[in-house]
C-alpha cells in the first residue's frame, strides 16, 4: 500500500496548552511523525531562584492551574525535604483530601469533557447539553466537588492559599468532614450510573508496550510519597530522579523531554494502574475487572478508563482521611521549624503522573536552585514513539479519521502542555 | 437581545482562569449557555471561531510573535476582556522580568539557552486596547460570572476599587500584621472577599493595586510591625513588576 | 426604668435558662473561633464567652447585616419586599455596643424608618451585660460617656461573680424576662457595690475635655491641619467603617441572576472612608481626598450626628483604632481639636 | 421605661418601588432624552418643583433623575436624562410602551414658602446644560401666572448648540411676553451660531436687576455654582435670595445611605432645593 498522507494539525484543542501534531507519510513511508509544543516559556526555574521557601508553593502552583495542587505538595514536600520536617498525620490526611480535590476536577474534566465527546462523536462537551444533559450535569457536579474539597480545606483548589511548609493554615470543622464524607460516597453512586455509557465506547485496539513510571510505596496506591517505580527495573530512590528522568531537548517542542530504560517512558493512571493495581480499593478493582481493565495495560487509549478507576479508589481514600480526621479530632498545628540549607527533593503523582521538584536553599531559607519536572513533559517521547506505531497500522484510514485518532491519542494522555513548556532544568553537580 | 459570541484565547498562562471559568454549578453552565454563545474554547470544545463579540484572553505576552495574534483577535472583537492576573497586569509571568533575558534562558535552558523565542513578558494591556478585567490569580469564578452578566446587561463590569483589607474586616479576621506576617492588602483591589488573609495567608498583590493606592502609608505600615522595607518590596515582585507606580522603570 | 427595683439571677439557671431558648430563638454571644472571638450564633450555652475580648465586628451585622436582599423581582416586573427575620436573642452586648445599637436605632427610625432594619429589630430582644472595667488601652467608652449606656438594650446585666443583677431596660424585656428568666428580687447592696467598683476602676478616665461642645469644636476646625496630616497616612480601606458599631451607609446594587429571568435589589455596607463615595456621574467627587474623607466621618461622629442624636455618634468601642493600619485613632484627633493633654 | 422600636407602618416600605409607563420618548441631543411618564396606577405623583424620583430599570439599578414637568393632577410626568451610566444608558434604549419603575417624589423642592417669597420680584433663573431639566418644573410653573412677577428672566448656558434641549419651549417662552426675557450662550460656538458666546457668567451683565428684588435660582455644573454665585456676590444679590438645587450621590432618596451628606445635611432630604444663606458655610456645598 504506499500513499501520502500530511496531517498538521495546529493547535490541538480539547488538551491544556497548546500542541500541534504534524504527520508526513510518502509513499507508505512515515518521514516525519512529530508533536510539537509551541507553548511560551515561562522559565519557572528561573522565577524560583532567590525566592523564599514561604512562596515556592505560591509561585510554582502557578506553572499549571490543572495540577495546581500537584505542584504544591511536589514543593512542599521538596522545602519539607530540604529542612528535614516531617509533616503530621492530620497533615498527611489534609493533603490527602487536596489531591482528591484536584483528581477528581481533573480526571472528571479529562474523561467527561476532553475524551467523551471524542467516543460519542460529538465535537465537545456542548451539544451533550441537549443529547446527555443528565451526563453533562453529573460531570459538572463532580468537577465541582473536586473544587469544592479545594475550597474547603484550602482554600481554593486551583492556586490553593491554605497550604504551607509543615502545616495547613486551616483546618476543617467537623461539619466540612462530614459533609465531605458523604459526597464522596455520594459521587461513587454517581460515578456508576456512566460505566454503561463508558462500556460502549468502542477502545481503540491499540497496544505498545513501553516502560511504565510511577511513585511506589508498598501495601499503598502511592500518590503524595515513595519511591520511583519502574516497570522495567524496579523501585528507584526518589532522591535519584534525575537518573529515571534524564532530560533533553528536541528542536520542535519547548517541552522537555525524558527517556530512562529506553528510548521513552509512560507516566500517569495507566502508568500508575500497572505498578500499583494490587492496592486498589476494593471498589475500584471491582469497577476495574468490569471495565476490562486488567494489568499490565499497554493500549494508551484506555488511560481514560484507568482515570475512572482512579476515581473510586481516591473517593475511598478520601472517606478514610476524612474519617480519621472526624476520629483524631482537628487542630491548628504549629508551623515553627528551624531553616537548614541544602537540597531537598519532591516526588509526588499529580493527575497526569509523577511530578518532582527539587530546590536547593540557602541558610536563610532562600532558593537557589530549583529543579520541576513535569508528567507531559516525560510523556511527550511516548506519545511520539505511539504514533510511530500506530499510523502505519491506521493508513487506509481517511485523512479525517488518521487525525481524529491520532488527537484522540494525545487527548488520551490527558497533556497538561502548559505546565510541561515551562519547565526547565538546571543541572546538579 | 441576541447572544453574543464570546471566544477564549490563551496565551502563556497556566490556563487555571479557564479552569474557573468552567467550575460552575450545571444551572449556572446552562444559564451562561442561555446568555451567551461560546464559539471557542480550546480548553474545552474543539470548534474555532472566525467571528465573535467579545474575547476573552487568559496569559500575558511573552514573545513577539504573540503580538499578532493578539492584534487579530483585538481587530475583530468588539469587547476585549482581560481574564486572570497574567493577562490583567502580566502576572507571575513577569517576575522574570527581573533578571536579564540572558540569566533567565540559561538557568532553563543552559545547554541551548538562545533556543526558543522569548521576550519580557506583559500585560495585554501593554498591546491592545483592553475593555475590561476580571482580575486575580485565579479568577473568582462569580466575579467572571458578574462582569459576563453585566457586559451582556450593558452594565459597567463594576468591580471593587478599594483595599482587600475593606473585605478582610467583613469576615471578621485578625489583621495578618498582628500575627507578625505582612500583607499587600492596604493597597490592592478587593473581589477576592480577602481569600488569602482570611485563609490563615496573606495577600501577595494578584488582583493589581487599586486606583488610589497609599504606598506610602503602606510603607509607614512596614516600619511600625519592624518589617523591612526590602521584604515588602519582594513581595510586590511577585505580582506587581509591571506597575510603574511600585517599580519606575 | 431606675436601678432601685433589683432583681437577681443565678448564673446557672440563667444558663440552663438561655438554653431553652435556643429552641424558640437564635441566640447570638460572644464565642470564641479559632483564636479569634466573635459575636456568632450559639448551639451551647457553654460556649459563651462571659469575659470581654474585643471582637472585630460589631453586633450590628445582625440588625443591619453586610449584605441583604431589599426585594427580589421577576423580569416581568413583579416585585416581592424581602425583609425576612427570625426571633434573635443577642446576649451579652456590651455598654458600648448597647448605645451603638441605640444610636442605630434612631437612625433607622428616623422619618419613614428602614424596614429591613426595623422588622429585625422588632424581632429581637437585647440583653446587656456590663464591665467592669475597661477592656483594653484603645477602648475610650469612658470619652463619650457610653460606659454606663443601657438604652438600646431590653435587659441588662451585671456579673456579680455566681449571679447577675438583672435590670429591666424595656416592656418587652420585662416580658421576657418573665416567661424565661426565673429571677428573684436581688438585694440592692450587691448591685451598688458593682457599681462603686466600677466607678472606682473608672475614675482615672474622664469624658474629653468639653464633651459635649464638641459639634461647635469641630465645626470651628474645619481647616485644622490634623486632617491633612492624618488624612495623608489614610489608606481609604473602609475598615474603620466595616467595624464601626454606627457607621451604617450602604450602597444600593441590583443582580440579575444568571438567567436574567429574576433578580434582586441587594444593599451593602458601604464607607465614606472609599474614595468613590461621593462621586457622581461626569466624575465630579465632592470628597475625593482623603483628608476630607477623614474630617467627614469624624464629622459625623462628634459633630452632624451628634446634634441630631444628642450625644456622640462614637461610642469609644476601639474598633477602628484597632483596625486601623495608619493608626488614625479619634480619640487622639479629639483630643488634639479641643486641645486637652493626656 | 424606653420605647420600644416600630415599624409604623408596615405597608409603607420605602425602598419598593411602583411601575411607570413610559407614553412619549423625544431626543434632545446625542446624549439627553426627554421622557414622558404615567404612573401605571394612574395615581398622581403630587410633586412640588425641584423634587426628584428615583427611577430603576430591574437589574441595572437605580438612579435619582429631577422631574422636568410642572405640578399637576393628572398622572403623567416628564423626565429630561442624560445617558452617563449603567441606569441612564438602558433608559436611554427603551421605548414607549416600556415600564420601568419609581420611588418618590422625593426631597426639598421649590413648596409654597419659597413660591410665597418670590412673588412679586424679578426672577432670575441661570441654569447650565441639564440643570435646566429640573429649572424647567418650576419655570412652567411659574409661566402659567407671569403677571405674579415683576420680571422672569431665562439665562441658559450650554457647551455646544448641539446640547441646548427644549428648543420648541423657549422659542415660546422668548416670545410670551414683556416681562419675559430668554438669553442663551454656549461655550463653544459652530459656524451656524449666531447668539452669545461664553461662560453663562457673560450672560449675567445683561441683565438688568435690582439686587433686593430679585431672585435668583440657579442649577448647574459644580463648577458654575462657583463663578455664577461670585458674579451674583458682585451685584449685591443678598445671599437668601439666592436658591440652588445640588446633585450629590444618592442611593436611597429617603436620607439613609449617606451618600448624599455634606456637612450635617442630607442632599435627598434637605435638598436638592437650598437657599444659599443656609448653606454658605457648611462643608463640601461647592
Ligand atoms: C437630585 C438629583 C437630580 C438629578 N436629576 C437628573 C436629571 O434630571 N437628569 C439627569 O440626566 N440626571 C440627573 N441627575 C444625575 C443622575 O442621577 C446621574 O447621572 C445618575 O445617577 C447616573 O446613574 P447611572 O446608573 O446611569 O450611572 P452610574 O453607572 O451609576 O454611574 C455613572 C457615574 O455617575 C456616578 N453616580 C453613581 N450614582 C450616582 C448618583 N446617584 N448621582 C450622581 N452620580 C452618580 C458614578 O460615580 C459614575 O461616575 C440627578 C442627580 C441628583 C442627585
Ligand atoms: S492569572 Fe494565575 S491562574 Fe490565571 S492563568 Fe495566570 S497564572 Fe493561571
Ligand atoms: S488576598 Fe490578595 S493575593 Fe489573595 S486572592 Fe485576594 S488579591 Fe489575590
Ligand atoms: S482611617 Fe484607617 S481604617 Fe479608616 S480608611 Fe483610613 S486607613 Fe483605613
Amino acid at each position: 500500500m504506499s500513499k501520502d498522507v500530511k496531517i498538521d494539525i495546529q493547535h490541538i484543542t480539547r488538551v491544556e496548552g497548546h500542541g500541534n501534531i504534524k504527520i508526513d507519510v510518502q509513499s507508505g513511508e512515515l518521514k516525519e511523525c512529530k508533536l510539537e509544543i509551541v507553548e511560551a516559556p515561562r522559565f519557572f526555574e528561573a522565577m524560583l531562584k532567590n525566592r523564599h521557601y514561604d512562596e515556592s508553593a505560591l509561585i510554582t502552583s502557578r506553572i499549571c492551574g490543572i495540577c495546581s495542587v500537584g505542584h504544591v505538595l511536589g514543593s512542599l514536600t521538596a522545602s519539607e525535604d530540604a529542612f528535614g520536617i516531617k509533616i503530621s498525620e492530620q497533615e498527611k490526611n489534609l493533603r490527602c483530601l487536596m489531591n482528591i480535590g484536584e483528581h477528581y476536577e481533573s480526571h472528571v474534566l479529562h474523561i467527561y469533557f476532553l475524551a467523551v465527546p471524542d467516543f460519542a462523536g460529538a465535537k465537545s462537551v456542548l451539544p451533550l447539553v441537549n443529547t446527555h444533559k443528565d451526563v453533562v450535569v453529573r460531570a459538572l457536579k463532580l468537577k465541582k466537588l473536586g473544587h469544592e474539597i479545594g475550597n474547603m480545606i484550602g482554600g481554593r483548589l486551583i492556586h490553593p492559599t491554605a497550604m504551607r511548609v509543615k502545616a495547613m493554615t486551616k483546618i476543617p470543622t467537623p461539619e466540612i468532614l462530614h459533609d465531605i464524607i458523604h459526597r464522596l460516597e455520594e459521587a461513587k453512586t454517581e460515578l456508576k450510573k456512566d460505566i454503561g455509557i463508558l462500556k460502549t465506547f468502542i477502545i481503540p485496539n491499540f497496544e505498545r508496550e513501553t516502560e511504565y513510571i510511577s511513585l511506589y510505596k508498598y501495601g499503598e496506591y502511592a500518590f503524595l510519597e515513595g519511591n520511583i517505580y519502574s516497570s522495567d527495573i524496579g523501585e528507584t530512590s526518589y532522591k535519584n530522579y534525575l537518573d529515571i528522568t534524564n532530560e533533553y531537548l528536541v528542536d520542535h517542542s519547548t517541552a522537555k523531554r525524558a527517556k530512562h530504560n529506553r528510548k521513552s517512558y509512560m507516566v500517569g493512571a495507566l502508568a500508575r494502574f500497572n505498578n500499583n493495581h494490587q492496592w486498589l480499593s476494593e471498589d475500584a478493582k471491582t469497577i476495574a475487572a468490569d471495565l476490562g481493565l486488567k494489568a499490565p495495560c499497554y493500549n494508551p487509549y484506555m488511560i481514560t478508563i484507568a482515570q475512572f478507576v482512579e476515581l473510586f479508589h481516591l473517593a475511598d481514600e478520601g472517606i478514610k482521611a476524612a474519617q480519621s480526621l472526624l476520629d483524631n479530632g482537628v487542630e491548628l498545628e504549629n508551623r515553627k521549624f528551624t531553616i537548614k540549607p541544602g537540597r531537598g527533593i519532591g516526588a509526588v503523582e499529580v493527575p497526569r503522573g509523577i511530578l518532582f521538584h527539587d530546590y536547593v536553599y540557602n541558610d536563610q531559607g532562600y532558593i537557589q536552585k530549583a529543579n520541576c519536572i513535569i508528567p507531559t513533559g516525560q510523556n511527550l517521547q511516548n506519545i511520539e514513539d505511539d504514533f510511530r506505531a500506530l499510523v502505519p497500522t491506521i493508513l487506509d484510514k481517511s485523512k479525517e479519521d488518521i487525525s481524529l485518532m491520532l488527537e484522540m491519542l494525545v487527548r488520551a494522555y490527558d497533556p497538561c502542555i502548559s505546565c510541561s513548556a515551562h519547565i526547565l532544568n538546571v543541572e546538579f553537580e | 437581545m441576541s447572544k453574543p459570541k464570546v471566544a477564549f484565547f490563551d496565551f502563556a498562562s497556566c490556563e487555571g482562569c479557564q479552569l474557573c471559568v468552567l467550575d460552575l454549578h450545571p444551572e449556572q453552565l446552562l444559564d451562561l449557555l442561555n446568555v451567551i454563545d461560546i464559539v471557542e474554547f480550546r480548553e474545552a470544545i474543539s470548534e474555532k471561531a472566525d467571528t465573535f463579540d467579545i474575547a476573552i484572553i487568559e496569559g500575558s505576552i511573552t514573545r513577539e510573535s504573540d503580538i499578532p495574534r493578539l492584534q487579530k483577535i483585538r481587530d475583530k472583537a468588539k469587547i476585549l476582556i482581560a481574564l486572570g492576573a497574567c493577562a490583567h497586569i502580566g502576572g507571575i509571568n513577569a517576575l522574570k522580568n527581573f533578571q536579564t533575558k540572558d540569566e533567565y534562558q540559561e538557568a532553563v535552558y543552559p545547554t541551548a539557552p538562545q533556543k526558543y523565542e522569548t521576550s519580557h513578558a506583559r500585560a495585554i494591556s501593554e498591546v491592545v486596547q483592553v475593555d475590561a478585567f476580571i482580575p486575580g490569580c485565579p479568577i473568582d469564578t462569580n466575579e467572571f460570572i458578574k462582569v459576563v452578566k453585566n457586559l451582556v446587561l450593558g452594565k459597567k463590569p463594576g468591580l471593587p476599587d478599594y483595599p482587600v483589607c475593606m473585605e478582610c474586616k467583613k469576615n471578621e479576621n485578625v489583621c495578618v500584621y498582628e500575627l507578625g506576617m505582612q500583607c499587600l492588602g492596604p493597597v490592592i483591589r478587593a473581589g477576592c472577599d480577602a481569600r488569602c488573609p482570611s485563609n490563615g495567608g496573606y495577600c501577595f498583590g494578584c488582583r493589581g493595586l487599586i486606583t488610589e493606592p497609599n504606598l506610602h502609608s503602606q510603607k509607614d505600615i512596614i516600619q511600625k510591625y519592624n518589617l523591612t522595607y526590602e521584604k515588602m518590596m519582594d513581595k510586590f515582585k511577585l505580582f506587581l513588576e509591571r506597575n510603574k507606580e511600585v517599580f519606575p522603570k | 426604668m431606675s436601678l432601685n427595683s433589683s432583681l437577681k439571677i443565678d448564673k446557672k439557671i440563667l444558663l440552663e435558662n438561655l438554653e431553652k431558648t435556643i429552641q424558640k430563638y437564635d441566640l447570638i454571644a460572644l464565642k470564641k473561633k479559632g483564636e479569634n472571638y466573635l459575636y456568632d450564633y450559639i448551639q451551647k450555652s457553654k460556649e459563651i464567652i462571659f469575659k470581654y475580648h474585643p471582637t472585630v465586628l460589631s453586633p450590628k451585622k445582625f440588625f443591619f447585616p453586610k449584605e441583604e436582599v431589599l426585594f427580589e423581582y421577576t423580569a416581568d416586573g413583579e416585585v416581592t419586599p424581602k425583609s425576612e427575620t427570625k426571633p434573635t436573642i443577642l446576649f451579652g452586648i456590651r455598654p458600648c455596643d448597647v448605645n451603638g445599637i441605640h444610636i442605630l436605632n434612631e437612625a433607622f427610625a428616623e422619618s419613614k424608618g428602614d424596614p429591613n432594619y426595623l422588622a429585625k429589630k422588632e424581632n429581637s430582644l437585647v440583653i446587656g451585660l456590663d464591665c467592669e472595667k475597661l477592656c483594653d488601652e484603645n477602648a475610650f467608652c469612658y470619652r463619650v460617656k457610653s460606659q454606663n449606656s443601657t438604652k438600646g438594650a431590653d435587659l441588662f446585666l451585671h456579673d456579680l461573680g455566681l449571679e447577675f443583677a438583672l435590670t429591666i431596660i424595656t416592656d418587652k424585656g420585662k416580658k421576657f424576662a418573665q416567661e424565661y428568666l426565673q429571677s428573684s428580687p436581688g438585694s440592692e447592696q450587691a448591685l451598688t457595690k458593682y457599681q462603686a467598683a466600677k466607678k472606682k476602676s473608672f475614675s482615672l478616665v474622664a469624658p474629653f475635655r468639653d464633651l459635649d461642645k464638641l459639634p461647635e469644636i469641630f465645626s470651628k476646625n474645619q481647616n485644622h491641619v490634623i486632617w491633612k496630616e492624618k488624612g495623608s497616612k489614610c489608606l481609604s480601606c473602609g475598615s474603620c467603617i466595616m467595624v464601626c458599631p454606627t457607621c451604617y451607609c450602604f450602597d444600593v446594587a441590583d443582580e440579575f441572576a444568571l438567567n436574567l429571568q429574576k433578580g434582586e435589589r441587594l444593599r451593602r455596607w458601604d464607607a465614606c472612608m472609599l474614595s468613590s463615595f461621593a462621586e457622581v456621574a461626569g466624575g465630579e467627587n465632592f470628597r475625593d481626598k482623603a483628608e476630607n474623607r477623614l474630617k467627614h466621618r469624624l464629622n459625623r461622629k462628634f459633630n452632624y450626628l451628634m446634634k441630631k442624636h444628642g450625644q456622640a455618634v462614637c461610642v469609644g468601642c476601639g474598633r477602628c483604632v484597632r483596625a486601623c493600619l495608619a493608626d488614625i485613632n479619634p480619640k487622639l484627633i479629639v483630643k488634639v481639636l479641643t486641645g486637652e493633654q493626656e | 421605661m424606653c420605647k420600644e422600636l416600630k415599624l409604623k407602618n408596615k405597608d409603607e416600605n420605602l425602598y419598593i418601588p411602583e411601575k411607570a409607563r413610559i407614553v412619549e420618548i423625544k431626543t434632545f441631543t446625542e446624549k439627553e432624552k426627554f421622557f414622558k411618564l404615567e404612573l401605571v396606577s394612574q395615581k398622581s405623583l403630587g410633586h412640588v418643583p425641584g423634587q426628584f424620583v428615583q427611577l430603576s430599570i430591574l437589574g441595572i439599578g437605580e438612579a435619582p433623575i429631577s422631574i422636568s414637568s410642572p405640578p399637576s393632577s393628572d398622572h403623567f410626568f416628564d423626565l429630561c436624562v442624560r445617558a452617563v451610566g449603567n441606569v441612564t444608558n438602558k433608559l436611554h434604549t427603551l421605548k414607549v410602551g416600556d415600564e420601568i419603575f419609581i420611588r418618590g417624589p422625593f426631597g426639598h423642592g421649590f413648596d409654597d414658602q419659597i413660591l410665597a417669597k418670590m412673588q412679586g420680584k424679578h426672577l432670575l433663573f441661570i441654569a447650565g446644560g441639564i440643570g435646566y431639566v429640573p429649572l424647567r418644573s418650576l419655570i412652567n410653573k411659574v409661566l402659567k401666572s407671569p403677571q405674579k412677577y415683576q420680571k422672569i428672566s431665562i439665562l441658559y448656558g450650554c457647551k455646544t448648540p448641539k446640547e441646548r434641549m427644549y428648543q420648541d419651549e423657549l422659542t415660546k417662552i422668548k416670545a410670551m411676553g414683556s416681562n419675559i426675557e430668554f438669553l442663551e450662550t454656549v461655550d463653544h460656538a459652530d459656524t451656524d451660531w449666531t447668539g452669545n458666546q461664553g461662560v453663562i457668567t457673560t450672560l449675567i451683565p445683561k441683565v438688568k436687576f435690582d439686587p433686593a428684588k430679585t431672585i435668583a435660582v440657579i442649577v448647574g455644573p459644580p463648577i458654575m455654582y462657583k463663578f455664577v454665585l461670585i458674579s451674583l456676590m458682585e451685584k449685591d444679590i443678598p445671599k437668601k435670595n439666592i436658591y440652588m438645587s445640588l446633585e450629590r450621590r444618592m442611593k436611597c432618596g429617603v436620607g439613609k445611605c449617606g451618600h448624599c451628606q455634606m456637612d450635617g445635611v442630607y442632599v435627598c432630604q434637605e435638598g436638592p432645593v437650598f437657599n444659599y444663606e443656609d448653606v454658605y458655610q457648611k462643608e463640601e456645598v461647592l
